[in-house]
């Protein structure tokens, strides 16, 4: 994190645009890329229900990158989020016979519980983030473990968990709301154009919004529809956008992590929004834990384990800094999909599995890499 | 003798051209000050002397004794006799003063450190500046002005030919600044060449033999200081005449709009950081802060405003009314603004934008009651305050991490304003910023006072707040050692009352 | 739905003249005996014209999942499952099942869930012949340890529950400590037992999870001399176990003749795939017999048989792991 | 990591030798609690046999510490030591047919190129360390699995590898090679003394060390002597204080990671610095790799998964600072045996292994909850 390059390369002045631009396509070309090899890797992998099976193994990641990036954004980590989805999904398995809607709350009071006691050590006792989410970590495995006795709890048959975690949204409907979508990202797009004065990379951002829900709309509509799963990934996904841009909030995430002293002293309540953002955090583990638990049907106490480091990776492939005060959702988002294509063509080519390890942390030490040299592009 | 003379430098940053055919040159033995507003490229040339940027990034010529040098890095430069105090102060604070002086240079023994030797000419150093610490006292234990004197003890033991010391004084106390011209004077006497870089034209006056000026990366003239007077430099630096440094406007003074009475800090049990501090700020009034450094000015306004971390006794009232402040935000609420004495480190998130600064303090104004923010609200705020402080900046998106010294206190300045506050508290707010910029700034605080605002100006130059000031008040050991009115302050009877007790 | 129709049709098309295309999903590859399972299967493929796609799930139930799915969306024939958690497999089989694609569980069976057939060598048994070989040697009673692998994962539950049972008949034998181990690993198992032995605990025997942690308890005991007085045993029967067994430490080990059961797993499925009776094909693999999975109803298993390793047998373990020395 | 706190409790100038003082007793503090508690919970664990093995268990950590806490003291991390301890296991296998010597130089070649290729993507690329070294450990992890093909690799009866392993030094060697350590150490720790013109905090660290050799010599003397593994552990204990206390480089660490930009201008080579201490971090987890193997007889291409936490918590429980700058191996030594410590009676104590986890995760809160409150201590 500290060497002397940010001497060497201080970022110009007014040449900014040109290099976020670069920035921001960074990412998306290594996506493209992927895409690209993709293709030739598999005839499998550009088809409708491939696409959609990648939208379905990244949804728990990419939820939890959505709250790993407000957690990097203010200086932080969690890596505790991984242990949280098992604990909240043996959780869920176990006050299921309660009802299907006291045993969510039951999981989100669990979740917001965690949060809380990781929010109490950091902001109040200023336990570094690394290590209070760290005992976290092992804590909720020791919890998860403790209440289900080392065994997995099965959900019963339930109508609402199995259309949750295996369902579709119905074809018609699903193009309705593709629809709506279509027209919100339109209007938010071009919110946000008309607030950078229709800068080039506010309109390369408004096209290439459109065209990937142009693609998505494809792939769901050619296959079975959206997968109600996918819905609770998206919402959370937009959810996140919308808190990072256009909420308070979301701009004193920057601000704490950008300056901490600066923000306290500028009248933001650093405590109180640290707290805000790992609450969040454990909650979207939580939320993550229930899409996990309803999607293969049962509880495993072992379950999310090290998620956690794929969550971070997301995150960073995506542009977000460690060190904090720099990062989207968008880009998160984007190095999810990194991550799950990567995994889905490792398998569609038949790689060896102990190849697709070192595969994997090769590509992401090269997708930081690309991401880095354009940042320094000169 | 010419000592050092750099021809036709030329370097460029990425979409900027910092210096464009620059040319000067020292004599040996010489004090040489460099002139030039904030983003004139004083510094940059200065790097490419020390051999921060290397030889390759830049056109021109170094030449030392008449031989063309081409450093590659830092340590070369050191080899060819030049040590360089930057503008920023570059200390390991977990590091002991002598682990900091001898950085990269340690003297060892059987490779491994030779600590008493390394321990021995620390001594020695600190001994020559007259500096009371011991050489394994942890720097971040020392104050930013004592730090800066530790810089000076690093450049001095390297034993240059060539020192250039880069705004060496911003962070200093007079008695400080006295200690380190008289190393000057000594190094001069010994045949050492120094180029001195300060916006403070007083110490330009009193220790440089001659002058270069540069404007927007171009050296626009030379001078021995003898020669010329201070407007003529002014004018050669700005571009234009500045007829008044001080544009002070005495308005009357209205209601009493803060009052802090009996007011104390504890530092420990034993001792007061602040005590029965006793004072009040008028509306449209300027009230000057003096004292030594380490007086407890910084501390009194940290304090005031909820930021200091240590309990408060006594009375705080704003517009009347007693408050009781535990947090940045209660003083906020309260009417309070307080530009801090860093910008970099306290002032601003350097991560983001000229708009999103200058919008940070107001911005639950600027959202509704959800928290939603109001984008085109804050574009108008962050455009209207470019203008209005006429900040030098390509446009509000611009990360503020890019503006010059000058325009970034000026964002500052306008994230304060922004909150309309009752009482704007300015904790040397023209440190580091040139001539110009100044007394922009100057004028800004006229309008605010014009405006009904109160100001309380903390400064450590003392013509700044004989200048600037209704009133002044005078610390020393955290306390108030005196007032004086306008008319009766002088320099003398500043300092005779900051020096009592102490 | 329509698109599990569509998976059909395909695979009717390739049925005819294609290749049989056997799918694997295991829920991890990062242990020896998972090799066996596969190596028994490619020594057929050519023989038989399949083609394996091999996923290995890092025993991650959610990438578990995720493989499934890439799997049905390659259109295999049938999918051959090891589950990375007997609860957790459920909606994996269900999904194959909407995709018409028959399933054979390999040595786990998955909870509640409708699969062709079940192949395994039965953890359960395992655990209750580790115990029985040791309570024999201890002439039921004595204090005896267990190694847990991984806390949490079904086959370390079930080896220990297989443990249990024998050993609560038998109101002499104590079980001083029941330890899981995290990663199934040795250097673990080594310190839970060196820390026994210094709490000054008598330790007649040993029962670990796998092979690994039997090493690992092998280790410690004969750092303190205590390897002669000890009865260890594993399971999986790995080469370093053997080797042990070999050399008189290990006494035991339970070999679950893992290329049995991936042959049997692989047999099935090309059967299942051809649409004929799988039943006679693995006659000489094991004993077939059918097992009620809840929800899942009745479910034919083919049970291969276990085999206790010892210093007398140890011998023909040379074949698998080549000279033992 | 970034709080408001810094404002609040800013160091109090010149009491700061007091502030040191409170602070390294902080750890020791705990370390002495835990070691009360542990005796009140079970009779056998101040037995010598026991003592013997918590330096046993904790040799492989305590080596990972030494190198993690060099690499935290520079603001980086190493997060793949864990696999790199399981790949060099492997390889010491895979090489033990060509001799003992061989063998072990291909071992620790294979650390040297690992650490460089950190080095290279940290260093020379500036990819935060934490992304560098978590690609590095799915990659080290996917070589152990594909080189050993997913079984364990026994080591061959072999004397050497033996004695290493479970061999102990003969009890007059060890009574020598105590006292000599005692000399050594009461040297040491009388030049430090007189560095620090025999503040209290030097006088009061130089009587604990002695009294904690004090300890170790009871303990190995009333057993079997000193492990050949203990041995080594300390050598590189001992190696890692001389380079952080003696030597430039060491000091250049604690540059770097107070200030990379300041080090970098007085001259320092930060990258190579950088590369020196990732190929540290990277040997001293293939000694750790041969150490552990020859501990339990035989290399699991699993071995040291997550070994990488436990050294980061040594490390953090022992006063390092995650954003670089401060911190000791005295004290990293000390958080590697007080998370032994908790493994040993945790067992000794019977403690349901579930919530061992849970008291694990807690542990390593409270203990670097102690370290901030006295930090903080005014
Ligand atoms: N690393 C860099 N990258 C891009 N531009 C730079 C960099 N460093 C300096 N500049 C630009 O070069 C010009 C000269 O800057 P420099 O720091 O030398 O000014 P200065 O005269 O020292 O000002 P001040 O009085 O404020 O210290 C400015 O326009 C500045 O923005
Ligand atoms: N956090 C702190 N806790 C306790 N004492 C402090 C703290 N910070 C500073 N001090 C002490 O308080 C006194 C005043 O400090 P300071 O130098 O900030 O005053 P100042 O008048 O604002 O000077 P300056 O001109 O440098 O701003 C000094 O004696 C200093 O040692
Ligand atoms: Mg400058
Ligand atoms: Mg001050």
């Amino acid at each position: 994190m500290k060497t002397e390059a940010g001497l060497q390369v201080e970022p110009l002045r007014g040449g900014l645009n040109g290099r976020q631009l670069l920035n921001r396509y960074s990412t998306l070309i290594a996506l493209a890329v992927l895409f690209i090899i993709a293709n030739f890797v598999s005839e499998f992998f550009v088809q409708p229900q491939n696409l959609t099976n990648i939208t379905l193994q990244i949804a728990v990641n990419g939820i939890l990158a959505v709250g790993m990036t407000m957690v990097i954004l203010t200086g932080g980590i969690d890596l505790g989020v991984g242990s949280v989805v098992g604990l909240t999904g043996v959780i869920l398995g176990m006050t299921q016979g309660y009802g299907v809607v006291p045993a969510i709350l039951a999981t989100l009071v669990c979740g917001v519980l965690i949060g809380l006691w990781n929010a109490l050590f950091i902001a109040r006792f200023n336990i570094p983030p690394f290590i209070a989410t760290l005992g976290m970590m092992t804590i909720a495995r020791g919890f998860a473990l403790y209440l289900s006795n080392g065994a997995a709890v099965a959900l019963d048959e339930n109508k609402f968990y199995e259309q949750l975690g295996t369902g579709f949204l119905p074809i018609h409907i699903s193009a309705v709301v593709l629809g709506v979508l279509f027209l919100f990202v339109a209007f938010i797009g071009f919110k946000s154009m008309r607030q950078k004065s229709f800068s080039v990379d506010s309109v390369i951002a408004f096209v290439l919004s459109l065209a990937g829900i142009g693609l998505f709309a494809w792939m769901y509509l050619s296959y079975q529809g959206i997968p109600y799963l996918v819905l609770v990934f998206a919402v959370i996904a937009l959810w996140g956008i919308w808190v990072l841009t256009q909420t308070t909030f979301g701009r004193y995430l920057y601000a704490i992590g950008g300056n901490a002293k600066a923000a306290y002293l500028s009248g933001v309540s650093v405590k109180k929004n640290l707290a805000k953002v790992y609450v969040s955090s454990a909650v979207l583990a939580s939320i993550a834990g229930i899409i996990m638990t309803t999607r293969v049907g049962s509880a495993d106490p072992n379950g999310g384990n090290s998620f956690e480091l794929d969550a971070v990776a997301a995150a960073v492939i995506g542009g977000t800094s460690l060190a904090g005060g720099y990062g989207t959702i968008g880009g998160a988002m984007i190095g999810a999909f990194i991550i799950g294509i990567l995994n889905n063509i490792l398998i569609l080519a038949n790689v060896n599995p102990y190849f697709q390890f070192i595969f994997k942390g090769l590509i992401i030490i090269a997708a930081v890499l690309l991401d880095m040299k354009n940042k320094q592009q000169k | 003798m010419i000592k050092l003379e750099m021809k036709g430098i030329l370097k460029e940053f990425p979409g900027v051209r910092a210096l464009n055919d620059v040319t000067f040159t020292a004599n040996k033995g010489e004090v040489l000050a460099l002139l030039g507003e904030n983003g004139a490229g004083k510094s940059t040339l200065m790097k490419i002397l020390s051999g921060v940027y290397p030889y390759g990034t830049y056109e021109g010529d170094i030449l030392v004794d008449g031989k063309v040098c081409q450093f590659a890095n830092t340590r070369a430069a050191e080899h060819a006799g030049i040590a360089i105090i930057h503008q920023e102060l570059n200390l390991i604070p977990g590091l002991s003063i002598a682990e900091n002086v001898f950085l990269g240079r340690e003297p060892k023994k059987f490779g491994t450190v030779d600590w008493k030797r390394m321990h021995r000419e620390t001594q020695a150093l600190l001994n020559r500046l007259r500096l009371p610490f011991r050489p394994t006292d942890l720097v971040m234990t020392l104050s930013v002005g004592q730090q800066q004197m530790i810089e000076i003890a690093k450049a001095i033991s390297i034993q240059a030919q060539i020192l250039v010391l880069d705004e060496p004084t911003s962070a200093l106390t007079d008695s400080e600044v006295e200690k380190l011209f008289d190393v000057i004077r000594e190094l001069r006497a010994e045949g050492v060449t120094m180029i001195y870089i300060s916006h403070k034209m007083d110490e330009i006056e009193t220790i440089c033999d001659s002058i270069t000026v540069l404007r927007d990366g171009t050296s626009v003239g030379s001078a021995a200081t003898r020669d010329v007077t201070r407007n003529e430099l002014i004018a050669m630096m700005v571009g234009r005449d500045i007829s008044q440094m001080f544009p002070k406007v005495v308005s009357e003074p209205g209601e009493v709009l803060l009052a802090i009475k009996d007011y104390s800090v504890k530092k420990s049990t034993d001792g007061f950081l602040l005590h029965n501090v006793n004072l009040d700020v008028r509306a449209g009034e300027v009230v000057g802060l003096a004292g030594l450094m380490g007086a407890g000015r910084t501390e009194l306004v940290m304090s005031l405003f909820g930021a200091l971390g240590l309990k408060a006794e006594g009375i705080v009232e704003v517009g009347g009314r007693a408050v009781n402040i535990q947090t940045p935000r209660d003083a906020i609420q309260a009417g309070l603004a307080l530009v801090t004495e860093d910008r970099k480190e306290s002032g601003l998130v350097l991560s983001l934008s000229v708009r999103e600064n200058t919008s940070l303090v107001s911005l639950r104004s600027l959202s509704s009651r959800l928290g939603i923010l109001d984008h085109k609200q804050e574009s108008v705020l962050a455009q209207r305050y470019i203008e209005e402080l006429r900040t030098k900046t390509p446009s509000a998106e611009v990360n503020v991490n890019n503006l010059s010294g000058g325009n970034q206190q000026k964002v500052v300045l306008a994230k304060w304003l922004a909150t309309n506050p009752k009482v704007l508290i300015l904790d040397e707010p023209t440190r580091g910023i040139d001539v110009g910029a100044k007394v922009e700034i100057y004028q800004l605080i006229n309008q605010l006072t014009a405006a009904g605002h109160a100001v309380i100006m903390i400064s450590s130059e003392l013509p700044e707040v004989l200048g600037m000031s209704d009133r002044i008040f005078v610390m020393s050991e955290g306390r108030i050692a005196g007032e004086l009115s306008r008319a009766d302050a002088t320099q003398e009877s500043i300092m005779k009352l900051a020096t009592k007790g102490a | 739905g329509c698109g599990s129709k569509d998976s059909t049709t395909a695979s009717t098309d390739s049925n005819g003249k294609k290749k049989i295309r056997i799918g694997v999903s295991v829920a991890t590859s990062q242990e020896a005996v998972y090799k066996f399972m596969e190596q028994a299967m490619r020594d057929n493929t050519e023989k038989d014209g399949v083609e394996l796609e091999w996923v290995s799930a890092n025993n991650d139930a959610n990438k578990q999942m995720g493989d499934v799915e890439n799997l049905i969306a390659k259109k295999v024939d049938v999918i051959i499952l090891h589950a990375v958690n007997t609860g957790t497999a459920k909606n994996i089989v269900k999904k194959a099942e909407a995709a018409k694609i028959p399933v054979v569980a390999m040595d786990r069976l998955p909870d509640n869930a409708k699969v062709t057939a079940y192949v395994t060598a039965d953890s359960f048994k395992v655990g209750q012949t580790q115990a029985e070989y040791v309570l024999k040697q201890l002439n039921n009673k004595g204090n005896v340890v267990i190694l847990e692998g991984e806390a949490g994962n079904s086959v370390a539950k079930q080896i220990t529950d297989g443990n249990k049972d024998v050993i609560a008949k038998n109101p002499d034998v104590k079980i001083i400590a029941d330890q899981p181990h995290q990663g199934w690993a040795r250097d673990k198992a080594m310190a839970t037992v060196e820390n026994l032995i210094a709490k000054g605990e008598h330790i007649d025997a040993v029962l670990a999870n796998n092979s690994g942690m039997a090493m690992g308890a092998v280790q410690a005991l004969k750092a303190k001399g205590l390897i002669d007085k000890t009865v260890v045993i594993g399971s999986d029967a790995d080469k370093d176990a053997s080797t042990s067994i070999f050399h008189n430490e290990l006494r035991a080990d339970i070999d679950k003749k893992p290329y049995d059961l991936g042959l049997g797993a692989y047999k099935i499925a090309v059967a299942t795939a051809k649409g004929e009776k799988w039943q006679d094909t693995v006659k000489d693999l094991g004993t077939v017999s059918s097992t009620d999975n809840g929800e899942g109803g009745k479910v034919d298993v083919l049970l291969t048989p276990i085999k206790l390793i010892n210093k007398d047998n140890v011998k023909d373990m040379e074949q698998r792991w080549g000279k033992l020395e």
